[in-house]
């Protein structure tokens, strides 16, 4: 079997981002991607899920390694500073890597 | 003789608020709080929160359409531009104040000012549960007031909280355009001006098909409601340290103000004593839908803490428990 | 004479229109397009669909099942048998045509087939609707005929989907085990079926304790429930490029055919104007519930985006506007 | 004679028992024992059956309060105490029993106990819905015996279960804590006891506001709330084996054992042959949503398996179908 | 502490696919798994959580090394091409090897 | 770039444990977590997602790698023997180490 390392960007963040963070990967030329609402704490409180004000969203993304850079940057540089928010990679291996 | 009346007032507002604080709906707050603060095991579903305000929302909306079928454009226009104004305006004069006296910052400023120009639709639908507990006649047609008072001072708030004063304001801002956009699309306005045309559209014969399900269980459905704010309101509490004294008494003290301008105005465009106590309940209320989510994402430097837990730990709880009874009594006093 | 009469019909027809565009049910409808194709943030949790879902079946089950045990199923057997040939047989007509004329694949004509064989629950309770804004008696076990409807054409279009008709199909093949096993025991047909043999057993008075909650906020769940569904109809309408011209054509020309024979049919077997008009909405509707999941696991290499989208973004609307009152119409023509 | 009443006894249990089982609530479990067992692909979504439960504890809960207020707390405090004192000894006979003859551990058999003292709200309900169907009167306030009886026998069966009886418990141990705090602060007793002060203090103006909602429709959500209840019953009918023939027999002979009991102490403090009914389910009735949690976390070495097998799959339903129309014939055997 | 290397597959598909996912599990001898409901996007389009028949899953299961790449050439020849899917696998380290 | 070495550790289990694993994240000394519903499957069998007594959590958190360690023994010593319940670790890398 052919397996191809990829990566895997994990972005938790404050649910009203989430169309942000999706043209961010639109952007940078991400081909997919998988999101769900979660409940968490972190430095910003605790957040729960109950009301969509404190509510979270992860978002998973599998994309070549190059690009797992770019966004973890632009993440850094547009959105960190501002918003509750936890984001890292991850190594994974894929059978199909035209798909990413 | 004067002092006879006074007294018989006060005696009125005690009666007022003792009945609005053993309606259920008040009373399934108090348990909500009291669910957060123990912590107890009991949550909400999101989706449960989520569809409750859905129904609210819509139900509100579509009740005030019918209502304007009803009344008329022609009656119900020049009170709701009223209301749509003191709206706009509220942010002007709450701006300076949390500058100057609250020593916030600009973007914070803007913020909480957004949420106190904007409204409610909860602590409007807790005063209509109130009138009509105390058989107290109103416009229905005032849940438009409600609809087109939710943008303008997020819209206002937002441009303070930018820089307008300091002229650095521009409005190809990405902020501002986001502000701009939710201020028309958002849900909460969605769902409420959708709503109110749509009960506008069908009149009677629409809310016939309807009425068992957006009126007999509506008071029991906002009780429900309650309970849940009730463990939001109750989870924040423990952010009113962060918030600190200033923003407590600010808290209670613009509800009053405003809700004293607004059953003002209300007097001053001719609507009736039930008419001007929401006008007024809307004027003191502070939104915790439309503007956090709509501020949040146009000024991410403000801190939400503050106007959250102004809006709601201190603000709605004051507004439904005390605050309506009393804008009540004031409106009762100037329309006898 | 003749002249005058069809312009009365047409007038008719026109003002039922109108009443139907003008009811909540239809204007929260165009509300969640609105929304969908304005891209605001108004998102209906998974939770509440289903649940709606999951209520209306049960709801219109139900209400069929007392009307069965009323009526008596010798009554009922008749007409029931008829609407579920219909429905078996609609897909023997609409495979050719989306074969030959619209040059679809084996798989994606069989699809296709399936779903407008098939029918669609909710199209049918806004029919129901419909009739009873206007006062138009009609026979309530008629949900009898929607639960018997929903299956035959799936397992028929399935078998064509898979070649039956170059015949390479295999009773044992997996695909068309899971088609036969989900044509009785998928969730659709578990809960309309189920609840209309549990409104026959437990008749008026199982009605007596449940109504308050199946039948009394009924109409108004539906507008509540509509509002998603123009939502989910809206996000289709990008992919309507994709379905080609000719699925569209196809998406408004098969349901006025299948309407006018299911009213014919109807008029037949002795349904009143009211009957025939649920029995040409049955014919007319496709299915977006039962027969995607079916088909899907069933005929993978079949597109859902073809059927889907007809199914949702054109056949729905259509009919749920223009389309129930139409074949009220032709019902009342031929049933005067 | 004696014979012929015999016989006329017999005729009622069965013509109670039948019409018991035609309901659409007992009907609709059937439907979800079906979809469970068929493997349907029918799920409620987890949202949908915590509102459920929600809305159930709040609805009964309100209601009896109501009931209390207009009682006045003399009437109820003596059967309530009665009832609580119950609730507290049953696990006192039943942990031996399941020692002894059932060769359990000591967690486990301390585990059932706690489950089988402790009550079980939808069974309630379902008996009050039973008896509102033959139109036979009960005791309103009955709901303040469910509300006192969740919490006393968990704490009971939990200091079993840690070794009470050889002298190993030590009350300050994590477990024993834990168990203490939920019977308090547990989202079911929560919810119960909060509604049941809301009712007690707002009184029948309170009901007026929101029986449109706690009312109107809730013997129809029981009968949803009691499909997705025969789903989860139907899933652990394959856990029967694991529990083993004694608890099958445990499962059934229990709740005959104590409804007799139940329905002779209401009669004892004069309660009506429908209040000595309620008596009897509440005894007779397992609970399978305080004690789950509380035991889970308390006695983490007794397997759920047993537990909740014994009150799902089988005192359940038995006592649903067969045990509360069983009950109602003793008790107006005792009460004529 | 004795850490044992084991293999994590993420399958992410449409949400009527489970049930067949969780057969080829048990088929290939896996002993659990976890399973969510997620929304996302990918080649085949937007696929919203709000109906059921566009929602997705996401399946997470540990196992031993070996049967990881069963796995995935299970999913590739079975499911790959004719459904809404993405799968990959990830190391990662349990405490009880015997469990997987 | 600067990307930095962490630790994630998923822990998926019965959902009325959510409370006393929180506890133990915050008593080792954590500075954040995500949790979020699951159902799932495994040696105590089927969980379903549908009503709270069998339901399953499943809790992520990022932390230094030593106190992954310290985590997974807790866990081990306090709450496999009587639980349903899984957890691993996995490499993960962040921008901003001075968060967990
Ligand atoms: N150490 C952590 N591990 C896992 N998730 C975290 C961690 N810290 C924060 N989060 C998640 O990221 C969100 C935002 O974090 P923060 O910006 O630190 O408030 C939190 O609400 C959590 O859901
Ligand atoms: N690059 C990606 N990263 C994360 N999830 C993805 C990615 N691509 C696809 N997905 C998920 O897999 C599902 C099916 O993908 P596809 O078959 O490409 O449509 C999508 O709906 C997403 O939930
Ligand atoms: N091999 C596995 N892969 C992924 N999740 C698992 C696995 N085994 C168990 N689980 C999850 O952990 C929970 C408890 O597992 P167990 O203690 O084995 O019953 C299960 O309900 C699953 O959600
Ligand atoms: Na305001
Ligand atoms: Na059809
Ligand atoms: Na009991």
């Amino acid at each position: 079997m052919n397996l191809h390392p990829m990566k895997r960007v994990t972005i938790i963040c404050e649910s009203i981002l989430e169309d942000r963070v999706l043209e961010l990967l639109h952007e940078i030329g991400a081909h997919g991607h998988t999101a769900f609402p979660v409940r968490g704490g972190g430095h910003q409180g605790e957040r729960n899920a109950d009301i969509t004000e404190t509510a979270n969203v992860q978002i998973e993304v599998i994309l070549k390694p190059a690009m797992a850079e770019t966004l973890l940057e632009r993440l850094q540089r547009d959105l960190f500073a501002a918003y509750a928010m936890v984001a890292y990679e991850s190594d994974v291996r894929v059978l199909r890597p035209e798909k990413f | 003789m004067l002092k006879l009346a006074e007294e018989s007032s006060l005696m009125d507002l005690l009666t007022a608020i003792q009945s609005n604080l053993l309606s259920p709906a008040i009373l399934f707050f108090v348990l909500g709080v009291f669910a957060a603060v123990s912590k107890s095991d009991l949550k909400f579903p999101d989706a449960l929160y989520t569809t409750l305000t859905i129904y609210l929302l819509i139900a509100i909306g579509f009740k005030g359409g019918v209502a304007v079928h009803q009344a008329g454009i022609g009656i119900v226009w020049l009170p709701a531009l009223a209301a749509m104004a003191l709206g706009a305006l509220i942010p002007l004069w709450t701006y300076p104040v949390l500058r100057k006296a609250g020593g916030f910052s600009i973007a914070d400023a803007g913020a909480i000012a957004a949420h106190y120009g904007s409204v409610s639709a909860v602590t409007f639908i807790a005063a209509t549960n109130f009138l009509k507990s105390i058989h107290q006649p109103y416009e229905s047609y005032a849940s438009a007031f409600l609809a087109v008072m939710e943008s303008p001072a997020i819209i206002v708030g937002v441009m303070l909280g930018k820089g307008a004063l300091g002229g650095k304001l521009s409005f190809t801002d990405a902020g501002m355009r986001h502000a701009l956009r939710d201020a028309v699309l958002g849900k909460g306005v969605l769902l409420l001006v959708g709503s109110l045309i749509i009960g506008t559209l069908s009149g009677p014969n629409g809310m016939t098909m309807v009425e068992g399900f957006f009126v007999t269980p509506f008071q029991g459905v906002l009780a429900l409601f309650l309970l849940e704010m009730g463990m939001v309101a109750g989870r924040r509490l423990g952010d009113l340290k962060k918030a600190g004294v200033f923003l407590v008494v600010f808290g209670i003290t613009a509800p009053l103000v405003h809700g004293t301008v607004g059953v003002l105005l209300g007097t001053w465009v001719g609507l009736s004593a039930g008419g001007c106590t929401l006008l007024g309940v809307l004027a003191s209320s502070a939104s915790y839908i439309a503007a956090p989510a709509a501020v949040r994402l146009s000024l991410p430097e403000a801190n939400p803490t503050y106007s959250l837990t102004a809006a709601l730990a201190i603000t709605f709880p004051f507004n439904i428990t005390f605050g309506v009874p009393l804008y009540f009594q004031i409106a009762k006093y100037l329309n006898p």
